[in-house]
Parts: structure tokens; sequence; C-alpha cells
């Protein structure tokens, strides 16, 4: 016998078509705000950017326009060519030590390690440091004069030279110094978390395969971390396109300009050296940069990902 | 903060029709430079008025700049602003800029201060900025102790420049102390030139830029001096500023500096004494030419009528004898107004004010394109890019940096 | 307790050609426990989600009580729905997931704990009324997403393959609770599964569905027995119905039989209803299920429709309660079912019986049953 | 056989070899901050003399003192202790607001999908790589007009802006990861749009939370450029009074000063990372990672 109910509960108040209506119009409107912002102060500053590339540009924003004239003026720039080699040997060799030491103390620390937390903790601090700070510590310890090499001096190896921060060819070394010391141990948390997110038995199942230990991690583990990979490139390579307050604080894009990076570039001529013309084109070659280099990797990863 | 200003004007527009306020963005914010603002601030104080701080330190004003750009853009320019040589002509160009003729012809600027000053501060025959301090930059700074103990005499020209270096050299002394910013590396460069080139070839190249000049004989002359010059710093230089280098100089660490007479400061602060602890004499074979680097303050246009009042004050008052004097005391440069009784300035001071009113006669006084006196920010730039790379880099020659000099300044122009 | 008619269901998915629902028909009378099974993409899960108002429909019409709901937001409907993950909400306990529902229509607090008092007593969770989902096994969760479909009394109860979380033991034994349930209450269930035997042990009805279409609505005995067509008739059952391609001859007597060779190459004459007369020359695939072939049963007197004849035994499967062998028929595997205690080993020839009378013919183009 | 050789191994030497290459890093990471903080404690002459990173001959806060209170950081020497609060009043709205509005992008993106949201998302992610100097004039007309110039609320609004790309990735990595039926039952619940977010998702979006609000305090706090430029004269952060400390000096520079300045600017950070540090791992294994 079915039960009766007695006691049926309060029919839900009936909603009116407007308030419905609201049901599918409220993500809209939640997102809307956003849209419009991102719109506006993402790529209507960026078409800004690329009209003022094309003007004459020089104090301030004046639209007289001069065609491609500023891209011919960028690409014959000694100092542009130079901050985009040093951009790519500081962008590669940047991310590579950050990724290549983030999975090697991840896997380190994943394996059971007493006081976890703390070593943990000393990895990540640097990443609560403004670049200032790094910098101004940096350019201190790296000084020749002052720091580590009179230090390995004091030590009597009199004949120790260190002087990467003063020598125009090394100087860009340094940048990568300082940023990977600071990114590296953000770029290990990722990946300690990735590790804790993989299934053990697969780890197990292996073993008893008769896989080794690094055997195990190179062909499963590390591939099975490939969208913690994906995660970390794009961090750190949002974090080299835009270093700028680390150059200017550890090395100010010298000696001479030999360490300069795009991001200065473009803010000394826009800013100090009454060239807005040329640093928006500039700006706009980074961008491009970016799309060039971006796109098809997450377009590759993102369209992976869903066939899987 | 507009509501803020609003409401003060109101008030103060009731009781005194000249109070107002400035907000002042500049970027003096070490310790003697710092002390000659407050003083100003003091002063302003004095009269009624309140000042809004806007210091913004870093890369000779570099930081600044950004700032007083984006505020302008903004429409909410400082009521002031520390602006020198040829950008105070970009921004009057803009129309940002207040008339000051009211305040000039009543204070009567023209008779006080010189016509190669006077010229800076005006756009279109107005006066747009107020003129603070007239500095030489072509100073040997040297330490008397150091050549001592070196066996050596303090240079007088370039040849006597290198004889002592490699004395001091010798002796374990850095002959020549070095900051390694572009900025140091074209004024040591600058005084170099104006050496090799001569008062009217300097000019040519700086201010008219005279091709056949920037890429002349001499110049590359001088450019192989600045290079060989490098050989007598120490290795550590990138980077250092300014003050650090004079304190090597200081210590007797170092013997020599190229700078600015700023650099007096620095030893005036560590208790040393001109002539005695410290000699300054003219860059090596630039006596009686004068490089200037006048600084500034550019007023910017106010619709408020409080902070138009104390802009004016603000102008008058750091034209006052009293504040030209305490300032520039401070600071190791010399008044702008030649008119003033300069009893407490010391040799240094009196010796630059000698040969600036000599050279304003003679042809010698020529204006610093280290310090943005010479020629756009846009050309400054590229020479400073040109010549830093120079000096940094040992795969370069000197005639063919003469070549890009040339080149780089005609793309800026 | 609700009746729910769906009348002409269509579904087109944005920027895809292909309808995934192509005109579903469906009355559902109050009380009925419908099950609607089908293989992975037929539909079937679409069809529950548009039925909750989770997915709109692109026409067609869904009644509640001859109340169209199909434009009603979801909350709207009085529908719970228990998913196939339970999606408890983990923050809540397990009172707070089971009150959720009632709180959001403000029911008062007294009426609220009285609910839940009945509920939790009548699945027994009422001792986990304090714990977290986290903290509760997956029968128990799977008891809670039921509790907390049911405090709501709403009129219409949704199930997306509620049990295929759990392990074998435990399905059965919440299939039965289920069962139970609906038995007491006597509500309005449609239930989603692609375990057959789910859907014959629980339903009602049952809805098979293949690429968005229902194949055949009615009772468990009715898809199994009499299937449409090959396709109702190989996806219910288990080893599933053998299909046997044959020709219809006519014998002496003037009766419908054809010719089934073994793997040794011998045919064997075997009868057919009369029926198939029509079809003589023709050919037709017979649907024969496993239990209709078996060893000789001494009560089965060999009647026209039940022959013997003689495989060869290929393989044996012993399950426990029955042995499942396969035999070779007109080059076909053939799986049938035996007594668990015959003393047979593999390679044996066996005399089997074939029972044709429940058997099931189908046109081989059409592949529908010719005899419905 | 092989698992319990390898694991034997593992015990042995290869876990000394783990240790010491862990225990190594960990004093690559320390030295600069031990650089720091031992010159932050010596005398001017003692960092002429001493090394880099031997201990103080005699341990003095003079420089504490004064980075907190006495040091010129322009025509005022109140030290950076007023622009300690500046930034405070800064952050705070800032980074609660970006992650507010994270949090809501998130849950629509990843939990109501429309036609069209999907695209944005992906233009969103680009937002996060512009450099951040290309915006600054434009940015500053805006604020003019909207005559926000100069003041704490348009630096927030600049730093929300520009955080809203992060924190709605965040919140959307962490929700795609959240069964949509959580949300399917909701509805048939009763729950709307909102008693959905507040009642189901936020409750268990706590890990990621901490990740957004690390991850935003960091950069905003950190931030230089935006804060020079947007804040008004009395309203200035604390990184633009550590820019003018280090680069104000005469003579001699103070070394020491500049670094106790340098960790007073950087105490709120560590800090957070010290207390919430371990919130940050968890938050990101909980599914931030999962691109």
């Amino acid at each position: 016998m079915p039960v009766t109910h007695t006691n049926t509960p309060a029919p839900l108040a009936s909603t009116t078509p407007w308030q419905d209506k609201m049901q599918v119009w409220l993500p809209k409107l939640i997102l809307s705000p956003t849209i419009v912002v991102t719109l506006i102060c993402v790529y209507g500053f960026v078409i800004w950017t690329g009209l003022l590339s094309f003007t004459k540009s020089r104090f301030l924003p004046q639209f007289d326009f001069v065609g491609w004239r500023q891209y011919e003026r960028l690409l014959n720039n000694d100092r542009w060519i130079t901050a985009c080699e040093n951009l790519l040997i500081f962008g590669g060799l940047f991310i590579a030590i950050c990724l290549l030491i983030g999975v090697l103390l991840a896997i380190f620390l994943d394996q059971k390690i007493q006081q976890e937390g703390m070593i943990r903790t000393i990895y990540l601090y640097p990443m609560a440091l403004s670049f200032i700070v790094t910098g101004t510590a940096w350019k201190w310890i790296l000084n020749p004069g002052l720091g580590l090499e009179n230090l390995v001096h004091q030590m009597g190896f009199t004949d120790f030279k260190f002087d990467w921060l003063v020598n125009s060819d090394m100087a860009v070394y340094t940048l990568v110094i300082a940023a990977v010391w600071q990114s590296s141990g953000f770029v290990m948390a990722l990946f300690l978390a990735g590790l804790r997110g993989i299934d053990s038995s697969i780890i197990n199942a292996a073993q008893i395969d008769g896989a080794s230990k690094p055997r195990i991690y190179w062909s499963i583990i590390l591939p099975c971390l490939r969208p913690v990979f994906f995660s970390a490139i794009i961090i750190l390579s949002h974090l080299a396109i835009k270093s700028f307050d680390l150059v200017t604080a550890l090395t100010s894009g010298g000696p001479g300009y030999s360490s300069d990076l795009p991001a200065l570039f473009m803010y000394s001529h826009s800013f100090t050296r009454g060239q807005m013309g040329l640093g928006a084109a500039s700006a706009i070659m980074m961008l491009a940069g970016i799309l060039a280099i971006l796109v098809p990797y997450l377009y590759s990863e993102l369209r992976g990902k869903r066939n899987a | 903060m507009k509501l803020k200003t609003l409401f003060l004007a109101m008030t103060f527009a009731a009781g005194s029709a000249t109070a107002g306020e400035v907000e002042v963005l500049h970027w003096w914010t070490s310790g003697g430079e710092a002390k000659s603002v407050a003083v100003l601030k003091q002063m302003m104080e004095q009269q009624g008025h309140s000042w809004k701080d806007f210091a913004v330190a870093g890369g000779g004003g570099e930081s600044a700049m950004t700032v007083l750009k984006t505020r302008v853009v903004s429409g909410n320019a400082p009521t002031a602003a520390q602006i020198k040589g040829h950008d105070i002509q970009e921004w009057a160009e803009l129309d940002y800029l207040a008339n000051l003729d009211t305040v000039a012809k009543k204070e009567g600027w023209e008779q006080s201060v010189p016509s190669v000053v006077t010229d800076i501060m005006k756009y279109d025959s107005h006066y747009v900025a107020v003129p603070v301090n007239v500095h030489r930059v072509n100073w040997l700074w040297a330490n008397p102790a150091a050549f001592k103990k070196a066996g050596a005499t303090i240079p007088t020209n370039l040849d006597e420049f290198f004889v002592a270096a490699d004395k001091l050299k010798a002796a374990g002394i850095i002959p020549l102390a070095q900051g390694g910013q572009p900025w140091q590396e074209a004024t040591l460069f600058e005084a170099v030139a104006l050496e090799i080139l001569g008062s009217a070839d300097y000019r040519k190249a700086f201010v008219d830029h005279d091709m056949a000049v920037l890429k002349g004989k001499k110049m590359v002359e001088a450019l192989t001096i600045f290079k060989k010059m490098k050989g007598y710093t120490d290795q550590a230089a990138s980077g250092r500023d300014w003050n650090i280098a004079t304190n090597m100089v200081i210590t007797g660490q170092a013997g020599m500096q190229i700078m600015g007479d700023w650099a007096k400061g620095e030893f005036i602060a560590a208790g040393k004494k001109p002539g005695v602890d410290f000699v300054c004499v003219p860059a090596p074979g630039t006596q009686g030419q004068f490089t200037f680097n006048v600084d500034s303050f550019a007023m910017f246009k106010q619709k408020d009528k409080g902070a138009m009042a104390a802009q004016n004050d603000l102008a008058k008052t750091i034209l006052t004898p009293e504040f030209q004097e305490v300032f520039n005391l401070n600071k190791g440069s010399i008044p702008v107004r030649t008119d003033m009784d300069l009893s407490k300035f010391d040799q240094c001071a009196l010796d630059s004010m000698d040969t600036f009113k000599a050279s304003a006669t003679s042809g010698d006084l020529v204006p610093s394109f280290a310090h943005g006196m010479a020629t756009t920010s846009a050309i400054q730039g590229a020479m400073y890019d040109v010549l830093t790379n120079y000096y940094n880099s040992d795969n370069i020659s000197a005639q063919d940096t003469a070549n890009l000099l040339a080149d780089v300044v005609e793309d800026a122009m | 307790m609700a009746k729910l008619d769906l009348i002409d269901i269509r579904k087109t998915y944005p920027k895809s050609d292909l309808e995934t629902l192509k005109g579903i028909n469906i009355s559902i009378e109050p009380g009925e426990f419908l099950i609607l099974v089908g293989p992975s993409g037929c539909g079937k899960s679409t069809l529950m989600n548009t039925i909750a108002g989770l997915e709109d429909i692109s026409s067609g019409e869904i009644r509640i009580n001859d109340v169209d709901v199909s434009g009603l937001a979801p909350k709207d409907r009085d529908i719970a729905m228990v998913f196939q993950s339970y999606a408890l909400y983990p923050n809540m306990t397990v009172r707070e997931n089971m009150a959720f529902g009632l709180k959001i229509r403000k029911t008062p607090t007294t009426e609220i704990d009285a609910e839940i008092k009945r509920v939790s007593e009548l699945l027994q969770i009422d001792h986990l009324l304090d714990r977290k989902p986290s903290q509760l096994s997956g029968g128990q969760q799977q008891r809670v997403a039921m509790g907390r479909a049911l405090a709501r009394r709403p009129k219409l109860y949704l199930f997306d393959e509620p049990l295929s979380n759990l392990d074998a033991k435990l399905r059965v034994e919440m299939r039965t609770e289920v069962k139970k349930l609906h038995q007491r209450l006597g509500t309005t269930i449609v239930y989603v599964t692609h375990d057959q035997i789910e859907a014959m042990t629980l339903a009602d009805r049952i809805a098979v569905m293949k690429a968005g279409e229902v194949q055949q609505l009615g009772s468990p005995y009715e898809i199994y027995n009499h299937p449409t067509n090959m396709f109702v008739a190989g996806f219910m059952g288990s080893p599933s119905m053998n299909f046997v391609p044959i020709t219809v001859l006519e014998n002496s007597d003037g009766h419908a039989c054809t010719e089934l060779t073994g793997s040794d190459g011998k045919a064997q004459l075997l009868a057919l209803p009369d029926k198939l007369k029509t079809y003589v020359g023709k050919k037709l695939m017979l649907g024969l299920r496993p239990e209709h072939i078996s060893q000789q049963l001494s009560h089965h007197s060999e009647t026209d429709l039940i022959s013997a004849a003689r495989f060869n035994i290929e393989i044996l499967e012993p399950t426990g309660p029955e042995t499942i062998a396969q035999i070779t028929i007109n080059d076909h595997a053939v799986h049938c079912r035996l007594a668990p205690d015959l003393s047979i080993t593999a390679g044996q020839d066996l005399d089997l019986m074939i029972d044709v009378s429940k058997a099931s013919f189908f046109d081989p183009d059409s592949e529908r049953n010719i005899l419905l | 056989m092989h698992s319990s050789s390898t694991s034997q191994g593992d015990n042995g030497l290869g876990r000394w070899l783990i240790y010491g290459v862990l225990a190594l890093m960990a004093l690559v990471y320390l030295l600069p901050l031990f650089v720091m903080l031992v010159t932050s404690f010596k005398t001017g002459t003692d960092i002429r003399t001493g090394s880099l990173i031997s201990l103080p001959q005699e341990w003095v806060t003079d420089s504490w003192q004064a980075a907190w209170g006495t040091a010129c950081t322009g025509v005022t020497c109140d030290g950076i202790k007023g622009y300690f609060w500046n930034s405070i009043k800064m952050v705070v709205p800032a980074v609660l607001i970006s992650t507010f509005i994270g949090a809501f992008n998130g849950y629509v993106i990843s939990k109501w999908r429309f036609k069209g949201s999907d695209l944005f998302f992906s233009l969103m992610l680009f937002g996060c790589f512009l450099p951040f100097q290309l915006v600054l004039l434009p940015m500053a007309a805006m604020l003019g007009k909207l005559g926000l110039a100069n003041t704490t609320t348009g630096l927030v609004l600049v730093h929300v802006i520009y955080g809203v790309a992060f924190t709605t990735l965040f919140f959307r990595n962490y929700y795609i990861n959240v069964p949509d039926e959580l949300v399917k039952a909701a509805k048939l619940d009763g729950a709307g749009f909102f008693t959905i977010f507040w009642a189901i998702l936020l409750p268990i979006s706590k890990p990621i939370i901490m990740v957004t609000i690390i991850w935003q305090f960091t950069s905003i706090w950190n931030d230089f450029l935006f804060g020079v430029v947007y804040s008004g004269a009395d309203s200035q952060p604390i990184t633009v009074a550590l820019n003018n400390l280090v680069n104000t000096s005469t003579g001699v520079k103070a070394y020491n000063v500049d670094m106790a300045a340098a960790i007073i600017a950087a105490l709120p950070t560590l800090l957070v990372y010290f207390v919430a540090g371990k919130y940050f791992v968890r938050g990101l294994t909980a599914g931030s990672v999962k691109g």
C-alpha cells in the first residue's frame, strides 16, 4: 500500500517568468563587468597602443600617423635586438632551470621526508619577496667587490673570479640566477601538488613490473604531470616576459645595455626617452612574440586534452 | 582627494586669497637634496600654504617622469614638478605649463638671472619654469692624500691625467672612481669631448647635431680617450651609484672622480674640507669652460585659485636669495642669481661662479648633454645607448661608434 | 504521485547536426516504475536531464499531471533526482544534505525535522545524520542520496544509474531496497540504467532506447519474450539471445521447417511454427535464448515445436547454478544453458532440445520481429 | 622482489643523498635572507670590514629603528611606517574584491557555461600576459575621466582589473573539477544561481581561496609600478617608500638600513607564506594545477 502523504511540504513559491529569465541572464550579468573591463582595459588598450605605434608620438601620445616607420626604426635598433636576444636567453634558461629544479626538489620532497613542511616553506618564501627586495639583495651578493667574490677571496682563494654582474657578456645570466632563486620554489610547489595527485597504485604497478625508481619517474610519473608542466610553463613565461622590476633593481639593463629586456626597453623609450611611438611599437612586437609562442602551445595542449 | 582640495580651497578662499596647496613632484630624496627641499617646504608653510610631497627616487628621475606623464594624462598634474632642460620646452609645447610672467616681472628675474638660464625657463618668450641652481658638470674631484702617497700631481690636462693615473695605479689606488650607469659614463665622456672638440664643436655636435662633427676625427679621438680612461677604473663599477664612487675618493680608495659639483655635498657631508681634504679642479683641459646643468621646477596649469596663488608663491620663493643660499649650500651648486652675496660659499663654488660669469661672454658656457640641457630626451637617450655600449663592450671601434652616434642622433631627430 | 507524459520530445545540441532525442513518446502512470535502458550514448541520460529540466528540449512537451512543465525551471517541476555520483554536498552533514531542499522551500523547522526523522528511519541512516559525506561508505552515501530525494516528497523521482558505483553484492542488496521502497511508497519513478538485470527486476515497464529513439516500451516480460527487433532482443538477457540465420523450408507434411548444420557439417531438421509458412524459401534470423536450448529434459515431452538435435559441445562455462555451453549452428556460435550436474566434457556430442515455441524470428534486413 | 630491493636502496645511501640535496638547496634559498638579516643588524663599519655572511660584531637594531621611523624617503624623514599602513589600506580591499569577483567568474565559466563563455575565458587568459607598462597611460586617462586619478580607490581598481584574470583562472580551474551533478542536484532542490554558489560551492572553495589570496596579496603588496603611478602623494604604498629609501643615500650607502627596510616591507608577505604556506600546496593539489 502506498503511504499517503498527510503533510505535503509547502509548495515552492511559484516563480514569475521574470525571475526565471533572471536565472538565465544572471550568469551573463555577473560576467559582463569583467567582460567589459577586459575588452576595454586589455584589448582596448592594446589597440590604442597599436595605433600609437603607427604615429610619430614622442613625448606624449600624438596621433600623426607615419606608417611602419617606428617598426623600421625598432628593427634597426641594436639595443632592441640585444633586448630580444636577452629575453630568449633569459626566458629559455629561466624556464628550463626552474622546471628542472622544481621537478627534482618536488620528487625529492615527495619521498616521505621529515620536516617537509619546513623545507617546503624555505623553498617557497622567495616568492613572497618583491623584485625590488630580490634585486637589492642579489645586487649586493653578486657584486664582485662586496659579495660572493669578496667572500671567497677572504676565505683565501684569491684567484676566484665571479664578476658576472659587471661583465657585459654574463650580466644577463645574473638575472637568471636571481629569477630562478625567486620562482623555482613555486614551481616545486606546483609539481609537489601534481605528484600528490597521482594515484600511487601506478607506482606500485610499475615497481612490480621491475622498473627502477628513476625509470618510474621518467617514463611514468613525469608524463602524468603534463598538465602541471603546462601550468608551470604558462606561469613562468608570464614571469619571464613581464620581468621588469628585477632587471631594474639588479642591473638596470647594464653594463651598457647588455642585460636589457624588452619590457625595460619599452618602458624607458615610452616614458623617459620621449620616444612613445617607438615604445608602442616595441610593446606590440612583444605582444606579437607572446602570441606567436603561446597560442600554438595553448592550442595544442588544450586541444590534446579535449581529445583525451 | 579632489574633494579635499576643493574643501581646502574653499576654506582658504574665505580667509586669505593667497593660501593654497602645492603638490611638488621631485626626485630629490637623498640627504643634502632632501634637506634643501625641506627648507623650501618650510618657507612655503610659513606663507600659509600646505606642501604635499611627492617624492619618487631612482634613475635620475626616470620613475618620476613616468609618474608625471601618467598624472598629466589623467588630468591631475601636480602643482610643480622637477623638470629640466629640453623637457621644459616639450611640456610647454603641449600646453600644460602655467605662465609665470607676472611673478617674473614683479620679482625682476630678468635682471638677476643670466639669460643663458632664463632662456631655458621660457617657452615662446614666456616664463613657464623656475630655475633652482646652476651645476657645473666638468669638475674633477681629487683626494690630495692619495696623490701624495702615489707621488702624483693633480692633473690640469689629459696628458697629465694619464701620467697621474699611472702613478696612482702603481701605488695600488684606483685612479678614477666611476659609477656604472649610462648617465655617469656620458658625464665622463662629455668632459673629455669638451676638451678635445672645444666649446664651438661641442655645441655643433651636441646642440646643433652637425653630422660632420659627430662622426669627425675629433670625435673618434674623444671616444678613444674615453675608452682609455676605463682602463683606470675598477672593475666593479657597473651599476654603482655616483655617490658610492665619490665615497671611494673620500676614503682614498680612489684618487679622482669626474663628476658635477653635486659631488661636493658628499665630501662636505663626510666632514671633509675643500682645498684640504679634497680638491676641485676643472676636468682635465677644460679650464675656463663650463658645462652647465640647471635644475628647475616647471609649473603646471592649475584650475584652483588657491593653488595658483600658492604656485606663484612657490616660484617666488625658489628665487629668493635666502632659499638660493640655503639650497645651493646644501647641494653644492651655485645660485642662479648673479647678484647674491656669496660669502658663505666655499672656494669651489666661488670658482664656479667666476667661470660661469666669464664663460657666458667667452662662448665657453655650454649645456650638458648628459643632463638633458642640450637636446631632447630622445636624442640624449640614443646617445646614452651608443656611448654605454661602446664603453662597456670590447668589440666595437671608436670610428664605428662615431658613425653610429651620428646615425642614432639623426634617427632620433 | 504523478503522471508523466513525454510527448514527441526532440533535442538537438547546438553546433550538432544529429538529433540526440528523436521524438520520444512515453506515458508514465502514477506510481509506475519506468526504466530507461540502452547502450551509452543512446540518449537515456539526456532524456532524464530534460525531464528534470536541467537541459532544454528543442520541441515537444513534458507534462506532469497534465501540466506542461517543459518551460519551467528544475526547481519548479517538483522533481527529485538521485545521481550516479550521488552528488552529496560535501560541505554539509547528512542531515543538512537532506534538509537543503526543504529549507529552500521555506518549510518550517519542525516539519523538516520530522521529515528527516521519517526518511532516515526508513532508509536506516538515522545514526549517520551528523556525519559528512566523506565519512560515509559508498552504500551509505547511496542511501543518503536517496534520502535527500525522498525528503522532499516530490511528484516524481528520477534515478540516474544510482547503483552503478556500488560493488556487486551491495548493488543486489540496494536493488532490493529500491524495490521495497517503491512498493511501500508507490512513487512514480523514472530510472536510468545500463544493467539489464536491474531493469528486469525493478521495472513495471522498460523503455529500451537506441540512438535517441525508443525501440520498445513494455513490461519486462514483453521485452524479454517478445522483443520487437533484434536490438532489443540482443540487449536484454545474459548471455544474450543467439541469432542463427536460417532458410524456411517446407517438409513433406506441409509444415514449416529449417535445416540446422552443426560443426560436423551434418544437417538436422528443425520444425518451425506454421505461421512461418508464408516465408518458405526466404531467409530469416532465428532468435533463440540460451535457455531455449538445453539438455534432454525428461518432463518435456517432445511436442511439435520442441525438437531434439545432436551437437558437438565446444566450450563449457559452469557458473554454479547452470552451465553455459557453446555450440555451432549454421556457422554461428550459439550459447545454450545446461543443467550444472550434467556430466559432460568439452568436445563431446550431446543431444539437445531446442524449444522453438519461444523463439523469435526476425527479418534479416529490417531486423524487425516478423511475428509481432 | 624488485620492489623490496629498491626500497632497501632508498633507505641507505639514496636516502642520505636526498636529504643532502634538500638541505643544500635549503641553504641556497636561505642565503640571501640570511645575508639581509645579518646585515641589517650590523653597524656601518662592520659591513665594510666583515664578510658577507659573518655574524655582526655587535648586534645593533639602529638600522631597524631608522628604517621604521627615521630614514628619509623624501622631505620627510619618518621612515616607512606610514607607508606600511597605506599599503594595507590598498591591499586588503584589492585582494578581497579581486578574489570575490574571480570566484564568481570562475563559477559562471565552469558551471553556467553559455555561448561565448569559453571564448571569453581564452581572451581573458591573454590578459595575464599583458605587460603592464603598456597600460600605464591609457589607464591613467581612464582613471582621470572617472575622477579616481591618484586615489587609493583608483589604485585598488587597477589592481582588481588586472588581478581578475588570475583569480578567475584559479577558480575556474578549481570549479571545473567539482562534479556538475552537485549543481544539478542543487537546482532540483530548488536552489538558484546565488544559493548554489553560497551554499554549495563557496563552502568547498577554501583551498583555492587560500591560493588566490596568497597569490594576490603577494603580487599586489609587492607591486611598484602601479603603486608609484596611480597612488596619491599621501597614499603611496610601501614599495615606493622602499624604492625611495634604497635609492636615497648620501656618502656611505646605508646597506643595513636598506636591508632592514627591505625586510620590513616583505614582512607581511613572508608572514602570509609562513602561516598559510601549507594551504598553498594543499590548494594547488586540490585542483588548480590541473590546467
